[in-house]
């Protein structure tokens, strides 16, 4: 089947980059067994670009590392994102790390991402509201192609609310056990951007530097917290991890919480109020005494 | 039974929560013992990794408290914490541990017999619940038998 | 010619004698070398585990030292190391441990690694078959390479030849009945991923500053992954962990890719993640070479295969040293 | 004994100097006595000193090896360990490692001038030399001392400042930075590189130097337009260290480990180090 949607992207990026509307574009390449992140300087270069259902990857956390970064004022930086990834560059400017005058926004058309051990759909994109990206500078696709993607995106977690407490303890507690702090997961968050993060802190030093069952379970803990109302459920985070740790599940789970008893969805506009940056008199007090 | 005692920690406000518990003091309230507070600013300024770093060292449970709405000596530092509260709430109960082990409490300075009552119950809870075994038997599951991480003040 | 079945009843018999197995088994969708009671666990199906036997040689996490202030007391962590079998590692992980026995039984030795080491029987199983990723040819080893290895299967007609490589492998051998064979093994695996080496060192030895590092290193998003599967990065840190009067001090796997790593109270020498990732590359394939004359690579492709973002070694070490 | 090659011993403070307000000097002393007998090491060298529960962290060895029965280190308050440092007292126990690394050349610069050049805190691991030369002051020509810091208050060692100058077969010269002097100064007021053109000691000397990082740049500088020869001008660098005997994998400067190459180096070599420090 022709890809008509990568045809059209390649070709708007060598647009894009002839004109000068963008120095460098980061979008997604070839890898050994599937996607990986391209940056594209060069309009020649486009022909590398490709779009398709495995471009799972969420690249807006290079806006906010090297070299990116350094560039970022006053460059324009091409991204190409999908409607899901969009709420992370919208929660990285809401945080003030990324101007959005800065960056080039192409919004894909998307029917969904396959996994690749060939379980079908992510999970992340059951009920997606955002398969025609809205607020990017351009949008590639048809959005007359799309088919509906149903199911409940948030089914592996509450599989583990459904368990009993000793259930879920012995769960994280052996997940958690396999954990070697390679900081993966935080590597590949498009939100952990600190410059220094509490684990590197030492007067006091918060959280174990050792990958002990104590310490793992600190950091992830304290990790969940740190993106609580900022985790856009992209799933980066499991996706880097060489041990296969569900981390996404953690977080997706702080975002259920707060989307059930705030109604608030991390990302979902630019000029969004942060969550725990904010406050509303009326916010539930039913679990304090 | 016959264990050691039961510990509970709580960190209280320094305008509000804190002098309540003062206050149960200087009244001679009486009320079990069990609980050691440490002062912060504000509950605005408790942090996850406080309550982690408790259950770490030994505590068997954490109680957080602040001002109640509206008398925060910092406006609104106790209302962005309620946020903080109830995602950690929420999260410790999901990674399995026991709800009964992290209480949040609003307690004004004028609060004694609350705060007295509160550490009471707390305590008693607990105490049924009995210590937190689980999670001081994390610190030795990594390194093997014999080589555990002993931080706690037994 | 054994069946596997024969060779794992010798094993069998050892495990009665004290030694603990360390073998590959399956955990959840993972295939990771571990401790094992029940030598019928054991996984041979794999290409590579995850984890790679420095978890053994150099855990992630031990003991140094536990002190009690108010005893006034140090004492040096339990060694309760075991006499170990390794069954079922492939012929790259062996071979890492040959160069992590040049880099810490040196003129220092690392008291706990040589100990370990010592009392370390590894019995490799040659690979037979490979993936996309692996590279060993390239670095001079091979699927069935027996460097590092005291006694090597080899694959031939469904089952395995027994080569014995060193003299604690011939000692091991002689001890549990395993007799040697000599007949032909099945060919090796063709290895369709190939990085000539020729000209890297030249190149390194004269091109620290260079704008190929900055491009290389652009997907790196700098995690530890590729540093904590890699069976040859062996760097550590030293960290106490204590309470009030009692603690311990550990030794833990750290990663130059961390900018923690280099950074000082006073200045940080290595800014920049172009500067870790090139750190990396001139440790493996430069600095190890000049100091021990062997690069610190055996080609087992476990970086290339887990970096969450395609950052691949082979595709780097041929753009540093092409023109342009 | 035990012989684990990262278990430090155990050794006593038995002395505390403040040297400046955010600098102290400890005198420790090995607690096993068998160890403390046989205790030698050479000028240049380090240890690590671990405050347990803090941690560990590298000192270079600023008393001369012929000061037996105990060994000086001077800590600035800057990090975690050297914190926990300055909380100790007399009669507190910390952990020893050592002694690591190279150390200055000596006999080979018999019948030469010899110039030390400090800078701040700079000035201890030069320490054990200066007095190591000093004992044996006949086998040298000329011995320069440019010592200097930010402000009068920042020098350390004022006693032996007071014991070097009054010695008339040493030439001393102090400095402060500008702004840094107090009424009473009565040395230089400048940089160290400034005040080591100014002095200009003979280009045939062995400049041996330490301090902060932008001023040994500086400092090599000088030397090399005062005509010294680059295997004649001496530093010691610190990095981060953890093993102290090159395996941790962190000290590196290019190939060569600062903890089992180093500390010493000579700018000769330096300048074939890339430039990572």
């Amino acid at each position: 089947m022709k890809n008509e949607q990568e045809a059209q992207l390649r070709r708007r990026v060598r647009e894009l980059l002839n004109r000068g509307t963008v120095e460098v574009l980061l979008g997604y390449g070839r890898g050994l067994t599937g996607v990986r992140p391209l940056f594209v300087r060069d309009p020649a270069n486009a022909e590398k670009l490709i779009w398709n259902e495995h471009c799972n990857l969420n690249l807006a956390g290079y806006l906010v590392r090297e070299p990116l970064k350094q560039v970022m004022a006053g460059a324009r930086i091409g991204l190409i994102v999908k409607g899901c990834d969009f709420r992370a560059v919208n929660v990285l400017i809401q945080e003030h790390q990324v101007e959005r005058q800065n960056i080039y926004l192409i919004g894909m058309v998307c029917n969904g991402i396959e996994s690749d051990s060939g379980s079908g759909i992510l999970i992340k994109c059951r009920g997606c509201n955002v398969q025609v990206p809205e607020g990017t500078d351009e949008v590639i696709g048809n959005p007359q192609e799309l088919r509906q993607i149903d199911g409940d995106p948030f089914e592996d977690v509450r599989a583990i609310m459904e368990m009993s407490l000793p259930e879920r303890w012995s769960f994280w507690t052996s997940t958690l056990s396999r954990c070697i702090k390679c900081y993966a997961c935080r590597q590949a968050c498009p939100l952990c951007y600190c410059e220094e993060c509490i684990t590197e802190k030492s007067r006091p030093q918060w959280i174990e530097k050792a990958p002990t069952l104590s310490g793992n379970l600190a950091y992830h803990f304290i990790r969940t917290m740190h993106l609580a109302g900022r985790c856009v459920a992209c799933g980066e985070c499991s996706r880097a991890c060489p041990v296969d740790i569900p981390v996404d599940v953690l977080t997706r789970f702080v975002a259920l919480t707060i989307k059930e008893r705030f109604d608030y969805v991390a990302g979902d506009e630019p000029d969004g109020k942060p969550f725990l940056a904010s406050y509303c008199e009326d916010d539930p007090d039913d679990f304090i005494k | 039974m016959g264990e050691r005692p039961i510990r509970i920690i709580a960190f209280l406000c320094n305008w509000c929560s804190y002098a309540g518990a003062d206050l149960a003091g200087t009244i001679r309230l009486k009320h079990r013992a069990d609980v050691r507070v440490i002062r912060v600013p504000c509950s605005g300024r408790i942090d996850a990794a406080f309550i982690l770093k408790a259950y770490e060292r030994g505590a068997d449970a954490v109680i957080v408290g602040g001002c109640h709405p509206g008398d925060c000596h910092y406006v609104s530092g106790n209302l962005s914490a309620r946020r903080r509260f109830l995602v950690m709430k929420q999260l410790l109960e999901f990674m399995g541990i026991e709800p009964e082990r992290f209480e949040v409490v609003w307690c004004s300075a004028a609060e004694g017999e609350k705060w007295a009552k509160i550490v009471d119950d707390v305590c008693e809870r607990i105490s049924t619940l009995g210590p937190f075994r689980s999670y001081k038997a994390l610190t030795a599951s990594v390194l093997g038998p014999g080589r555990e991480i002993v931080t706690g003040e037994e | 010619m054994k069946q596997l079945q024969e060779i794992l009843s010798a094993i069998g018999s050892w495990q009665a004698k004290g030694y603990q197995v360390i073998a590959p088994v399956r955990r959840d969708n993972l295939i990771l070398l571990a401790r094992i009671e029940d030598p019928s666990l054991i996984n041979l199906d794999h290409i590579l585990t995850v984890n790679t036997l420095k978890d053994f040689m150099l855990p992630r996490c031990e003991t140094i030292l536990r002190f009690d202030l108010e005893k006034a007391c140090v004492e040096p962590g339990i060694d309760d190391s075991l006499p170990t079998i390794i069954f079922g590692s492939r012929p790259c992980d062996a071979a890492a441990l040959s160069i992590l026995d040049s880099i810490l039984i040196g003129d220092v030795v690392d008291s706990r690694y040589a100990k370990r080491r010592g009392q370390t029987v590894v019995l490799t199983v040659a690979c037979s078959r490979v993936d996309g990723a692996c590279f060993c040819k390239s670095m001079g080893y091979g699927p069935h390479d027996p460097t590092g290895s005291d006694i090597i299967l080899l694959p031939s007609q469904g089952g395995y030849l027994v080569r014995l490589i060193s003299e604690k492998g011939r000692q091991f051998a002689s001890d549990v009945g395993l007799e040697p064979d000599d007949a032909e093994a099945d060919p090796e695996p063709e290895l369709s991923r190939r990085v000539s080496t020729d000209g890297l060192k030249a190149w390194l030895d004269s091109n620290f500053e260079d704008p190929k590092w900055q491009v290389i290193s652009e997907n790196c998003v700098s995690c530890g992954t590729c540093y904590y599967l890699c069976p040859t990065c062996h760097c550590f840190d030293i960290a106490d962990e204590a309470g009030i009067s009692r603690g311990v001090r550990l030794r833990i796997w750290d990663c130059c890719s961390f900018s923690s790593f280099t950074k000082m109270a006073s200045h940080q020498p290595r800014v920049g993640k172009y500067a870790r990732y090139r750190q990396r590359v001139m440790h493996k394939f430069k600095y190890t070479v000049d100091n021990i004359g062997k690069v610190a690579c055996v080609g087992d492709g476990r970086c290339i295969r887990y970096c969450p973002y395609g950052v691949d070694i082979t595709e780097i070490l041929k753009a540093l040293v092409s023109g342009g | 004994m035990h012989n684990e090659t990262f278990v430090p011993t155990l050794a006593t403070i038995e002395d505390i100097r403040q040297e400046t307000p955010d600098i102290r000097s400890l005198r420790i002393v090995l607690d096993d006595e068998g160890f403390r007998q046989n205790f030698t090491f050479k000028h240049g060298q380090f240890c690590l000193i671990s405050v347990f529960g803090a941690g560990e962290a590298v000192f270079c060895l600023a008393s001369p090896p012929l000061w037996k029965d105990f060994v000086e280190i001077t800590v600035k308050e800057v990090g975690k360990v050297t914190s926990a440092i300055h909380d100790l007292e007399v009669g507190d126990k910390v952990g020893f490692r050592g002694p690591y690394g190279n150390s200055f050349p000596f006999e080979e610069n018999f019948g030469r001038n010899i110039v030390f050049v400090g800078g701040g805190i700079g000035i201890a691991p030069l320490r054990p030399l200066i007095w190591q030369t000093l004992a044996e002051r006949h086998k040298f020509k000329d011995v320069y001392i440019i010592y200097g810091a930010r402000s009068v208050s920042d020098l350390v060692y004022k006693e032996d400042l007071r014991k070097w100058a009054s010695r008339d077969d040493i030439k001393l010269t102090t400095t402060v930075d500008p702004g840094g002097e107090d009424e009473a100064w009565q040395g230089e007021v400048g940089l160290v590189p400034q005040i080591l053109e100014k002095v200009s000691p003979p280009t045939d000397s062995v400049l041996v130097t330490c301090g902060p990082l932008v001023m040994m740049k500086f400092v090599f500088l000088s030397a090399r337009k005062l005509g010294f020869d680059p295997n004649d001008v001496i530093t010691t660098l610190e990095m981060k260290m953890k093993c102290g005997v090159g395996t941790c994998g962190r000290c590196n400067i290019g190939n060569k480990y600062v903890c089992r190459d180093g500390p010493v180096f000579r700018l000769a070599e330096m300048e074939k180090l890339p430039n990572e420090f």
